[in-house]
């Protein structure tokens, strides 16, 4: 397997960045390229595109599809849960009439849930290669977790960890 | 697999310092949230917010000439970046002062007290009255413009991915933060949401596409696939649309650009204003990148293509905004329209378009932050007078502040002596020499269109007997003082000695890649 | 295997997302649906990795799953907040902005 | 070309000359009421100083050599971009001078008239911050060194007299004729903004020298292009053939501005630039003719409509309109005609801007009523006012020796140097000039008086009359003294060139044609409106139903033959002006309302639809870019 760009992965193969300076428009752009040729060779451009429109329609005709029968064969009964926030689960609020304080408890928790959903994914590569890394994969995944842990800290000095 | 040696990247921490200070101080300012007591806060928030702008601008200045591609080349230091840097934070520190005023609205502040209170409610009346103030827009302020500052400098379509969440996000929620009119703003929130996750859909569709072409997610790597494919498949003109629709959402191009009007006018005006002026400074600085670098190499395959978009946008701007009663949405419709017109640089696909259009950026900023700092200032009894009628008379009842307007709407119509002018002549002239004559032509008639809306407004103000609501101008702090003096100086010196920031635009007309 | 079909089958899920989009009421619906169109995203990155022989993608896709995490975040304080404003989630019915 | 020199002695101040009404300007629009008491005077001392100022340039410059009187002054670059270099940079030579002069002799004058006619009007601070800042826009106008500073005082006089037009807010038929006028001016502008940017594609550079060094280079092709864009500019600025809509309408102006923009300054705007380019036109012969025949057909136009109106100051705009026409048909003559197109710029300016100041003291005495019916007799009540009316009436119609004689005989001359067939139709439209002239001064200060109840006409106020007393001297005398003492001719030749072709017959033999036209125009004239008693109601309807009336107004038969067909062709024009071509600027505003309304139809606020569009946009996006791969 080639090289990543990234930092995850072994050095040699990393691209270098082209030092020069590059600007298109300098030169030979009062040329309007008639002439300018794409090198399409001995390949029919139009084949070429016939895989793509077959693909166009492919996809956007079965999804098309799915959708028009789905409406055409499935039951159609709209009731209030349909236009509801969740469709299915516990309905979010006790509803306070005329306004007033909203638990917002579903919420907060889903938002801890992401996270350290998100921390996961980061980390597991991480430790995959721990060895490999060297102290800047540790300083960066420090950081990375001292970044994570700041909505942490707010969420719980607002209050957001206390169920009451 | 992993059997090679591990070396870190090189990252050149200086040159990345303003991205660095920003974010930094983005969750330094998170932090004050959470540990600094209620009273403090805000003026905690605002020491850090103008603080590290400046500081951040410093950097930026201190380090103007250098050119350095830098992370692995995922980060670029380039002359249009630093450019389009220091716009951005100008203007941002405008825009928070535009965010910061307490004086103009009788109950204290231009965001609601409490976001998540029920409008109307018993709650958000009690939070109004204890004079509590909205500080968590601070952090998302930040946040928004490190991702601005990322945006113009990413060089592969990772970052721009992430930088353009990073950018949005925070607008989406800010959007919906106006202590009047809520069931606007919040509205308006939800379709800048949908609409703008949306397109950033498209954008990674796109990008996805791209990476397939060329085996990187790099701009200049894609530049290099391109040169070197002898047969280029359908992935990579498919990629390059759906990428383009994501970019030309953000800069609210048609027909792409319907969620503006709605958005400009349900969000608070200060949010506005900033969103006016950087928004399409971030997003034009990636669009001029994304074409010119990536795909320089094929610009007579989308330079009819941006034509069509062009065109569309300037007329569509400068036609609908005709009819419009609402002063934020004939903004918003002139901003579409300006996006057309920054698009002839883009065409240009050249050295002065590119230099033109930065030229363009920055005086539209100005132009645009100035025009809604006078919005926000011009009041009813429910609010913000944005109704169009309730301006009747208002050069005559308030010839100040009129007078100032007239220059910023002169100044959008492209008027001699105003920065609108110099900024139109650069890009048509661009446009014009290479070869987009007929596309400068359609320009210069939409520009005859946008006239006059423009020239409505003035006559408006001047020539129409006041309404029987007048509206009155509210006398701001300083700090709306501050952004509207910035504006209206730039706009006005900016149009008789343009010649500082032509050279400095001039100096930065290469992407480096 | 032909890494191809992988390639037709996250076009599928985009349209399907953006169909999605275009016909659903309920706001989380049409959120849900933007999500869709993300991982789509999301797969044709991994299949163009393997395709490619690189790993440029399944990085990318790491940091996709992680932005569209923070938009469900922003998207979901937005709908509800409107939801308790409203009482719907109807993306039709809170049009106060137009023409 | 002569050689540019720098700017010194007197010359340094030359920025100095616009920096007065500016700073006035400036001081009267933000200084707030406080200015009230002292702002008007402050206003016409910047005007004078500044017209001393360009009496001392004139000195100056006739110190030196003719070929050393083009001076420079840059003050700064303004816009240097790539090759492209524009600077805030100044040239006076012989032919900005007159200009300079003109613009400040007679701005002051109008200065201090407005002074008297103003004096009531609460807002009188700001019509005089306006009035300065028009005449600093024209002098940069004048004075500027390259196109883009011209562009600069072309859009700022646009917008001085945008506002003035719509001076009397509460008017709104002004605030709709100020709105009328800033748009089709923008229609002529656009021609100039190509212009200027063809310039700079074509020669690299948009300052006067450099362009016209360079003409030669250049394809014929790109010269007609940038003649013919120049003169759509110079049609929206000086109002004429297809862009004279907005004249008549902005006579809703207070009547110095009338004077001022409307006819002696701001619309020659258009002569000047055409006079300015004369190297293009020179080397561009297909522009130079249609610059001929636009002169032609608004010569015809104006006389035609100035014929038809009963508004004293329409009926002079109208005339504005056709004489401004003789200077553009002149300047499309070439060398032949530039010289005279300028000449008669300047006997006009003075000539007509005493007509109008006349005009406004009648309103003045009139109570503003502006229509001619309602005048009549009033020769006895207005002694001044009458004698210097005439003065500018005799000039006008071109007896000699006022001045108007010298500088009309001289295009008419030219006219038939070239063609005898434009000739003949220089004449005539000179007799349609007698034929109106005389109807307004019948109609005004002769005939029985036909004044509305309460109407005590009286003569207005020295501060007003002295102004109308200086004018009528310069329309007496101002041919004469330019033709013989001050050698126009010689004096602009270096810059416009100057060329003479024999004609077939002798010189006298024209003269005198056209003062036996002009005089049998005039007396029909007499006949119709001097010895006739004019009708209180004007006459109406469509010029049939009118045609089948005419005993009700009482043509006589002798008259028929000249007059009726020349009224109801001055009507259906004046219809067509008002319907024609106003409708043709209505239904492009209607159907861009429709559009607009249909595009904003489409701004339903649903989400969905909006994403809808969005994918529409996706697929034409990717169409397009299909398309092009195709090909």
């Amino acid at each position: 397997m080639e090289s990543s760009r990234f930092i995850v992965l072994p050095a040699p193969l990393i691209h270098e960045a082209p030092e020069h300076y590059a600007c298109i428009g300098r030169e030979g752009f009062h040329k309007r390229a008639k002439s300018f040729s794409y090198e399409q060779g001995a390949i029919d451009p139009v084949n070429v595109y016939t895989p793509i429109l077959i693909l166009g329609i492919l996809a956007f005709g079965f999804a098309a599809f799915s959708i028009i029968i789905a409406t055409l064969t499935g039951p159609k009964r709209y009731n209030r849960a349909k236009v509801d926030a969740y469709e299915c689960g516990i309905e979010p609020t006790p509803q306070p009439m005329g306004g007033g304080r909203f638990p917002v408890k579903y919420y907060l928790t889903a938002m801890m849930f992401i996270i350290f959903d998100i921390e996961l994914v980061f980390l597991y590569p991480w430790a995959v290669a721990f060895d490999q890394l060297e102290l800047f994969g540790f300083l960066a995944m420090a950081l990375f977790l001292f970044n994570l842990a700041v909505p942490f800290v707010y969420e719980w000095r607002r209050g957001g960890l206390e169920w009451d | 697999m992993n059997t090679g040696t591990f070396n870190p990247p090189e990252i050149d921490y200086l040159a990345i310092a303003p991205i660095l200070i920003i974010f930094g101080t983005a969750v330094l300012s998170v932090l004050v949230e959470a540990f600094v007591g209620r009273t403090a806060r805000r003026p905690v928030q605002l020491v850090l917010v103008i603080g590290s702008l400046l500081v951040a601008l410093y950097f930026v200045i201190s380090q103007a000439g250098t050119r350095t591609i830098t992370a692995n080349g995922a980060l670029v230091i380039d002359g249009p970046a630093l450019v389009l840097w220091g716009a951005l934070l100008v203007l941002s520190l405008l825009g928070a002062m535009l965010m910061a005023e307490r004086t103009l609205d009788p109950s204290g502040d231009v965001f609601a007290a409490r976001a998540a209170a029920l409008p109307g409610s018993e709650d958000e009346r009690q939070f109004t009255q204890r004079g509590w103030v909205q500080t968590e827009v601070w952090p998302l302020f930040l946040f928004s413009v490190s991702g601005m500052l990322m945006f113009v400098a990413a060089n592969d379509l990772l970052l721009m991915f992430v930088a353009l969440e990073v950018m949005s996000l925070p607008l989406y929620l800010l959007a919906g933060m106006a202590r009047r009119r809520r069931l606007l703003s919040q509205e308006s929130a939800l379709k800048y949401f949908l609409l703008g996750a949306f397109s950033s859909a498209f954008f990674l569709y796109g990008a996805s596409l791209l990476y397939g072409f060329s085996g990187t997610v790099s701009l200049p790597g894609i530049a290099e696939a391109i040169s070197a494919k002898p047969s280029q498949g359908p992935l990579l003109i498919l990629g390059m649309a759906l990428l383009v629709v994501g970019l030309l959402f953000k800069v609210g191009a048609v027909p792409f650009h319907q969620w503006t009007p709605d958005v400009y006018q349900g969000a608070p005006s200060a949010v506005t204003g900033f969103m006016a002026a950087t928004v399409k400074i971030a997003a034009f600085g990636a669009l001029l990148r994304v074409m010119y670098v990536a795909f320089g190499g094929i610009r007579w395959d989308w330079e009819p293509m941006l034509w069509v978009i062009a065109i569309l946008t300037m007329f569509v701007g400068s036609i609908v905004a005709l009819v419009q009663t609402d002063i934020k949405r004939m903004l918003a419709y002139s901003s579409i329209a300006q996006s057309g017109f920054i698009m002839l640089g883009v065409i240009a696909a050249s050295a002065e378009g590119l230099s033109a259009s930065l030229f363009y950026l920055i005086a539209y900023g100005f132009g645009t932050i100035g025009a809604f700092a006078v919005i926000s200032m011009v009041r009813q009894s429910g609010g913000e007078a944005t109704s169009l009628s309730a301006w009747a008379g208002l050069g005559r009842t308030s010839p100040v502040i009129g007078a100032v307007f007239a220059v910023f709407m002169l100044s959008l119509a492209g008027i001699p002596l105003t920065s609108g002018f110099v900024a139109k002549f650069g890009v048509f002239a661009a446009a014009i020499e290479s070869g987009d004559t007929w596309l400068v032509i359609a320009a210069v008639v939409a520009s005859i269109i946008a006239a006059f809306f423009y020239v409505r407004v003035i006559v408006l103000m001047y020539f129409s007997a006041p309404a029987k609501e007048p509206a009155v101008v509210a006398v701001p702090s300083a700090f709306t003082t501050i952004a509207l003096a910035a504006g209206v100086t730039v706009t006005v010196v900016l149009g008789i000695i343009p010649q500082p920031l032509l050279e400095l635009v001039a100096n930065a007309d290469v992407f480096l890649r | 295997m032909n890494p191809s079909n992988y390639i037709l089958l996250s076009a599928v899920l985009f349209s399907i997302g953006a169909i999605g989009v275009l016909v659903r009421r309920n706001a989380i619906i049409v959120f849900m649906s933007v999500e869709l169109m993300l991982n789509a995203a999301n797969l044709s990155f991994v299949t163009f990795a393997r395709m490619n022989g690189n790993l440029d993608g399944q990085v990318v896709a790491f940091f996709v799953m992680v932005v569209a995490a923070a938009e469900v975040v922003i998207g979901l304080a937005i709908i509800v907040t409107i939801f308790r404003t409203r009482r719907s989630a109807s993306i039709d019915e809170p049009s106060l902005l137009k023409y | 070309m002569t050689e540019l020199m720098p700017a010194e002695g007197v010359f340094s101040l030359i920025w100095l000359l616009i920096a007065l009404p500016l700073a006035g300007a400036i001081v009267l629009l933000f200084g707030g009421r406080r200015t009230n008491s002292w702002g008007p005077y402050l206003g016409v001392l910047t005007v004078s100083a500044s017209a001393v100022l360009g009496v001392l340039m004139l000195l100056g410059l006739l110190d030196r050599p003719a070929e050393e009187r083009t001076v420079e002054q840059t003050l700064f670059t303004w816009v240097f971009v790539g090759d492209f270099q524009a600077d805030m940079a100044f040239q006076l030579d012989q032919l900005s001078m007159v200009f300079v002069l003109l613009i400040t002799i007679v701005g002051a004058l109008i200065h201090v008239y407005s002074l008297g006619y103003m004096a009531h009007d609460p807002d009188r601070r700001k019509f005089f911050g306006y009035l300065n800042l028009f005449v600093a826009a024209m002098l940069l106008l004048v004075l500027a060194n390259n196109y883009l500073l011209v562009y600069v005082g072309w859009e700022g006089v646009g917008l001085a007299s945008f506002l003035l037009i719509g001076f009397w807010q509460a008017k709104p038929s002004a605030a709709a004729a100020a709105k009328k006028a800033f748009i089709i001016n923008r229609v002529g502008d656009v021609g100039l903004s190509l212009a200027i940017m063809l310039m700079f594609v074509t020669f690299g550079s948009v300052s006067f020298d450099d362009v016209f060094r360079s003409t030669s280079e250049a394809s014929e092709g790109t010269l007609t292009a940038i003649g013919l864009l120049l003169l759509l500019a110079a049609a929206g600025k000086s109002a004429q053939f297809p862009l004279q809509a907005w004249l008549l309408d902005a006579m809703e102006g207070p009547t110095p501005v009338s004077a001022l923009i409307h006819a002696a300054t701001m619309v020659t705007a258009g002569v000047y630039l055409i006079v300015r380019s004369n190297a293009i036109y020179n080397a561009a012969v297909w522009a130079a003719t249609a610059v001929v025949i636009v002169g032609l057909i608004t010569i015809f136009m104006g006389a035609i409509i100035g014929s038809a109106k009963d508004d004293i100051k329409k009926s002079l705009a109208g005339s504005t309109m056709s004489q401004i026409g003789y200077m553009i048909f002149a300047a499309g003559l070439g060398p032949i005609g530039y010289v005279f197109a300028i000449f008669h710029l300047l006997t006009h300016g003075v000539f007509k801007a005493g007509l109008f100041l006349g005009a406004g003291s009648v309103m003045h005495g009139m109570n503003d009523n502006v229509n001619m019916r309602r005048y009549g007799a009033l020769k006895g009540l207005m002694v001044i006012t009458f004698i210097t009316f005439m003065a500018g009436y005799l000039a006008i119609i071109g007896i000699p020796p006022f001045s108007g004689f010298w500088s009309k005989d001289e295009i008419i001359h030219a006219a038939f140097e070239r063609n005898a067939f434009i000739g003949i139709a220089t004449i005539l439209a000179a007799g349609i000039t007698g034929f109106y002239m005389t109807r307004m001064i019948a109609m005004t200060f002769f005939g029985k008086p036909r004044w509305e109840e309460g109407v005590h006409p009286h003569e207005s106020p020295a501060v007003m009359t002295i102004p109308l007393i200086i004018l009528a001297l310069g329309s007496t005398f101002m041919g004469m003294a330019l033709l013989f003492w001050g050698n126009i001719e010689s004096w602009l030749e270096p810059v416009t060139g100057f060329a003479s072709e024999p004609t077939p017959l002798p010189t006298m033999f024209y003269i005198g044609v056209t003062l036996v036209v002009v005089i049998i125009g005039a007396v029909i004239g007499w006949i119709t409106y001097g010895v006739k008693p004019v009708p209180i109601d004007p006459p109406h309807g469509s010029w049939l139903t009118r045609a089948a009336r005419k005993d009700l107004y009482g043509d006589a038969v002798n008259d028929v033959l000249v007059v009726q067909p020349s009224l109801a062709t001055a009507r259906y024009l004046s219809w067509f002006d008002d319907k024609g071509i106003d409708g043709f600027v209505n239904g492009i505003a209607r159907w861009v309302g429709l559009l607009a309304n249909t595009l904003r139809r489409t701004q339903s606020g649903l989400v969905r639809s909006y994403a809808l569009s969005m994918v529409g946009g996706v697929f034409v996006v990717v169409l397009a870019l299909l398309l092009v791969r195709m090909n």
